[in-house]
């Protein structure tokens, strides 16, 4: 019988400063890690502000990872805010700029935001586009905005299952139930959602359920798309 | 180190060079009552220097080398400069390493000292021209004394730079005509000595080295309250008769002049309240020292 | 390129450090001579019999072992008596490394800084470093091969010097004690030292006796 | 001369006087550094850069720590200090500039501690007065460089451009690909330079951001050892804490005015420090895993050669290549100053054409390797990004393919 071994992922994540990119980033390679597969994820390097154009990349895949820096030419594309479409939020044009044929973008809306063009470059290199409104779904959930990123997280998993969901749960225990190390900004948030919630416990809950709605959800959308992530054909 | 640990090893003391076994057998180390008036009884630790004839740098050297209470655990940091050229013919460990970096320097030092040996007073003496001190060093010499660094800081102004021929320095008098400042220098005298007591110096002192009493004071005072409350600074006047164009005989002259009232130089000291009250209780620890010492004699 | 040998002068303007030359240093266990690994046991004797062919053999004594720092120096001290005394070789101290000023005495001392004047002036060709700085004792190493004919011998506290002719490292007071031996043996199986008479000078606070 | 060392008992040499199992910091176990590195046990942990420089300087001993902020070292030289609050580091505090850190540094070093700092970019620049004098005073100080762009226009994105300037200081000059050879060169970094014949600084080198801020795998010992204490005594110059002879030391004197011998002197004194370079190469490859660099297929008529990340995009390229039947060799030069030239020189001998990426404008690597291959016009020097710009494998794919005549359209998906 011949399993298929998924192959390497790159995703990059567009996003605005304060929506968790970069902690969204951490959490897959985390996961990952978790699977015993092999992870690094990293920032865009460049000063913290809030508001301000953010990117992040997870890459994840069955070998060890060498490659560093901006991701150039990702496999999955995740949109964050709708801005980074409409009002140019992003410091790449068009926010698909190098996806790799057969990739996938996810977009936090409930709206097509792509014009005719953009439809017609990615259906010709056969990328599949997913919408998700993540927002509204972390604030029924998480009743707060800032579950966003777990949204979208879930939304990646589902569609790709580059990682699982016990995983996931293992790196959000890390991440935070223990004593982390973040920046300045970061390090504020973190606390800003930590008060929101009286335990740990139930910031905790609140992720994991965002994320396993999304997850529920886009794993309903992927089974009617074309998209499948590439594999190793192994013995 | 230890008085004790000043010593050759026999077995090879009888081919030591003289200036050496001299050293050895008659220096001050361990003797915390020291004195400039050992001069001229005991061995110095300045062997020779490569001064000018008459220099009074030289002077102040030998006045300075003969006040630190405990020369087998001092380290000297100097800087670029007339000083250098004296700093290998002492016989107290010291550092040169670049032109102005000398409190950043003692600085490392002091600390890492402090972490090999907690349980002893090693002293750190800066010793550096004007120009380091208050010209390129100037950022390095005030953070440490903001940082609160437990060492003292000497400073030989000879009001110019002497060793490069004689160029325009941050304490050169107003007026006064040099190489780079051709229409005469545009501005004050930088009043380091009392920036010093601003930025935290805990005991200053300003004076020239006319008077070896003085300078053994004041070398004395600076050590003793580094040891205990943080930075201290002395400011001596070491003129450059060259620069200046005077004799090699002038430059006690030239001090004198200085210090007199009026001049650039009349002695003076800055200290807190608490020093004061510190250095009475020790000058009285001397003073009891000594007369034990004399009774012992007697006896 | 033909491998390096580091053998005495003198050998250029400003020769190269062996070290560039690619001549390694001995591990624990061995020595070298001329730059070539040797058993540290087979050293001794090499040595010794360079040491006793010599017309005017020196030890140059430096402040590690000239000073009684610590308890082992002070035998240090002792065993290198021993040993001047065993071949005979004269004792010159190299007290410390501070550039001189207005000059030396060729006869009761030398300087890292200008080491030669003290092997030309005796007319040294062989000599022995031991209980000099490393970095110090390398600089002199590479002025004596540069400028002069003498055969230099570090006995190295260290991990040895490629800089002198013949090096061994992690010397000890029994490795002074065995070299000393080693001698002893060589004199009594009929090795005659070739040095020169000399009268050790001796130094009082006074300065110079005799 | 360069010539190429074989390991003889690829050992740490360490200091008889070490007493193995004495007590370090907080309780930690002095071990023996070839039990440390070689033989204990490693866990999977993590982490970006920054928190594995923390996790070294934890286990190394460390006397005295000198910070100054700069992006994108703040972060760890800010987390030694909470290494320093916690108990695992003697001495820490923030100095007011670059120039004056490494001058304190300086201090720390003279007084017979072993010393750790970090700097980056312009902040490199600014305490360049004092790194040939590190070396020249022969002070073993290891500082973690996280390379950034140092020219106007500011940037402060990671940029290998500052490395040239350190390449003739005469330290120790080492160039990480990753974090894992962050937190071990680190470690055995300390036991190189202390080697009282070699005795030098050590510029520990790696891209800032994409080592320092990016999350990897590292591999660990337990936090229960540490290294053994830096042994000053061992030093090839006195230590200045009036404690060894000679008293009368002035560290380190200019060579005292003008004659013929004091020149030479100093020309010998210059000599010694590049000699002293030389012999890090044996005490290196027990650090390095047997040598200078890494070689991967070097059989292969195309070979990448480079250094830290630009390897590790190197390897990416490999892959993608591979997977169009392209077959390219590697290698990785690990230690810049000693340079390899002799492993450099036969891992290339076969190769046709040699390809150099760098996260430089400039190419000093190129360079330095066209300077001592044979039939040099076999060196492409590039790709080259600089700036903080990112080097993706397909650039250097790209590369390749144009130097072999192969048309690629990687570049049609962007924009």
């Amino acid at each position: 019988m011949s399993e298929p071994v998924m192959k390497r992922m790159n995703i990059r994540i567009s996003g605005l400063g304060g929506q968790g990119a970069v902690t969204a980033a951490h959490l897959l390679a985390m996961a990952a890690n978790k699977m015993g597969k092999y992870s690094i994820s990293n920032p865009f390097f460049g000063a913290e502000k809030r508001m301000a154009p953010a990117e992040s990349y997870a890459r994840i895949g069955p070998e060890k990872i060498y490659d560093r820096g901006e991701l150039v030419f990702p496999d999955v594309i995740m949109i964050f805010h709708p801005q980074v479409i409409t009002m140019q939020k992003s410091y790449t044009a068009p926010f698909y700029s190098g996806i790799k044929k057969g990739g996938l973008v996810i977009i936090n809306s409930d709206a097509d935001l792509l014009t005719a063009e953009d439809h017609k470059r990615l259906e010709d290199d056969n990328v599949s586009v997913y919408c998700i409104d993540a927002t509204t779904l972390a604030l029924e959930i998480g009743k707060t905005e800032l579950s966003t990123n777990m949204a979208m997280i879930g939304a990646c998993m589902g569609a790709t299952k580059v990682v699982d969901l016990p995983s996931m749960e293992e790196a959000l225990q890390d991440r935070f139930g223990k004593k982390y190390v973040a920046s300045g900004g970061t390090a504020t948030l973190d606390e800003a959602i930590k008060k929101k919630y009286a335990k740990k416990e139930q910031l905790l809950q609140a992720n994991n359920d965002a994320i396993k709605r999304a997850y529920a959800m886009s794993d309903e959308w992927v089974k009617g798309s074309s998209y499948a992530p590439a594999v190793y054909e192994t013995a | 180190m230890s008085k004790e640990k000043i010593q050759l090893s026999e077995a090879l003391e009888d081919i030591m060079p003289s200036e050496y076994q001299e050293m050895v057998a008659t220096a001050t180390f361990g003797n915390e009552d020291r004195s400039w008036k050992d001069i001229g009884s005991s061995k110095e630790l300045i062997e020779q220097h490569s001064l000018c004839a008459g220099c009074p740098e030289s002077i102040a050297f030998r006045y300075i080398l003969s006040s630190i209470p405990a020369p087998e655990d001092t380290v000297f940091v100097g800087s670029t400069g007339c000083t250098s050229l004296v700093f290998p013919m002492v016989g107290v460990q010291n550092i040169h390493s670049l032109f102005g970096n000398q409190n950043a320097v003692a600085s490392g030092l002091k600390r890492a000292l402090k972490v090999r040996f907690p349980d002893v007073n090693k002293d750190v003496i800066v010793l550096a021209g004007d120009g380091a001190t208050v010209d390129i060093g100037l950022d390095m010499t005030m953070q440490s004394w903001f940082r609160q660094e437990n060492f003292t800081t000497i400073c030989f102004d000879n009001e110019l730079y002497a060793n490069t021929g004689g160029q325009e320095s941050g304490l050169m008098q107003k007026g006064f005509v040099s190489k780079m400042a051709p229409m005469g220098k545009k501005f004050e005298k930088v009043r380091l000595p009392e920036i010093a007591f601003e930025a935290g110096c805990h005991y200053v002192a300003c004076l020239t080295v006319s008077k070896p009493n003085r300078v053994e004071k004041a070398i004395r005072n600076a050590v003793y309250v580094a040891r205990e409350f943080g930075p201290t600074y002395v400011q001596l006047y070491t003129p450059c008769i060259l620069e200046i164009g005077k004799q090699s005989m002038e430059g006690l002259d030239e001090m004198k002049d200085a210090e007199a009232i009026g001049g650039r130089f009349v002695m003076k000291e800055f200290m807190t309240d608490e020093v004061k009250e510190f250095l009475k209780e020790k000058d009285a620890e001397q003073k009891a020292r000594k007369k034990a010492a004399k009774a012992a004699v007697s006896a | 390129m033909e491998q390096y040998v580091v053998k005495p002068g003198p050998e250029a303007f400003l020769p190269p450090a062996a070290a560039s030359m690619g001549i390694v240093l001995p591990d624990p266990g061995e020595a070298h001579y001329e730059g070539r690994i040797i058993d540290e046991e087979d050293a001794y004797e090499q040595i010794a019999r360079k040491l006793l062919g010599a017309k005017v053999p020196t030890i140059f004594p430096g402040p590690l072992v000239l000073w009684k720092w610590n308890e082992k120096a002070g035998k240090k001290a002792e065993a290198i008596r021993e040993l001047a005394n065993a071949l005979p070789a004269r004792l010159i101290p190299m007290a410390d490394y501070r550039p001189k000023y207005p000059k030396i005495d060729p006869e009761v001392e030398i300087n890292p800084n200008h080491p030669n004047l003290t092997i030309w002036h005796n007319k040294i060709d062989a000599c022995i470093f031991v209980g000099v700085h490393c970095h110090q004792a390398n600089l002199a190493l590479k002025i004596i091969r540069g400028g002069t004919d003498c055969f230099t011998i570090a006995l190295c506290a260290q991990a040895g010097h490629e800089d002198a002719c013949a090096s061994f490292r992690d010397i000890n007071v029994e490795k002074i004690k065995k070299l000393t031996e080693t001698v002893k043996r060589l004199k009594s199986e009929g090795v005659e030292s070739q040095a020169l008479p000399f009268t050790q000078i001796k130094m009082t606070r006074a300065g110079r006796v005799a | 001369m360069n010539k190429k060392v074989e390991p003889k008992s690829n050992k740490i040499l360490v200091s008889e006087s070490v007493n193995l199992g004495e007590e370090g910091l907080k309780g930690q176990k002095v071990t023996d550094p070839n039990v440390m590195m070689f033989e204990s046990e490693r866990e999977p942990n993590f982490l970006t850069g920054s928190e594995v420089i923390k996790a070294a300087i934890k286990r190394a001993n460390l006397d005295v720590m000198i910070a100054y902020p700069i992006t994108p070292q703040s972060e760890a030289a800010a987390l030694i200090g909470e290494l320093f609050a916690e108990g695992y580091v003697r001495e820490y505090f923030r100095g007011e500039s670059e120039f004056a850190v490494m001058s304190q540094c300086a201090g720390a070093a003279f007084g017979g501690a072993r010393v750790f700092t970090t700097t980056a970019g312009p902040g490199t620049l600014r305490a360049m007065e004092n790194f040939p004098m590190w070396a020249g005073s022969r002070l073993p100080i290891q500082v973690c460089v996280t390379c950034r762009g140092i020219n106007s226009p500011l940037s402060i994105q990671p940029d290998t451009l500052e490395m040239a300037y350190l390449l003739e200081t005469g330290m120790l000059v080492w160039h990480a690909e990753t974090a894992q050879d962050l937190y071990d060169w680190i470690l055995g970094g300390f036991m190189v330079s202390e080697q009282p014949d070699v005795h030098l600084p050590l510029a520990l080198c790696c891209d800032g951001f994409f080592v320092t801020h990016t999350k990897d795998t590292v591999m660990l010992q337990g936090e229960e050892m540490c290294l053994p204490r830096y042994d000053p005594y061992r030093s090839p110059v006195p230590c200045m804490d009036m404690e060894c002879p000679p008293i009368r030391m002035m560290r380190d004197p200019f060579i005292m005015k003008s004659n013929y011998i004091s020149y030479m002197t100093h020309a010998s004194w210059q000599q010694e420090i590049h000699a002293a370079v030389e012999r890090s190469r044996k005490h290196t490859l027990p650090i390095m895993n047997g040598s200078l660099i890494d070689t991967e297929n070097v059989d292969r008529e195309i070979l990448i050669v480079a250094s830290g990340t630009a390897v590790s995009q190197g390897r990416e390229a490999i892959r993608l290549l591979e997977e169009e039947g392209i077959k390219v060799g590697l290698v990785k030069i690990k230690s810049i100053r000693p340079f390899p030239t002799e492993e450099v020189r036969e891992a290339t001998a076969n190769a046709k054409t040699i390809f150099v990426p760098e996260f430089n404008i400039r190419g000093w690597l190129a360079r330095e390797i066209k300077a001592i291959l044979p039939n040099n016009e076999r060196v492409i020097a590039g790709p080259h990004v600089a700036g903080g710009m990112t080097m993706p494998s397909e650039v250097i794919v790209e590369e390749i393919k144009k130097g072999l005549g192969i048309k690629s359209a990687t570049m049609d998906r962007r924009g």
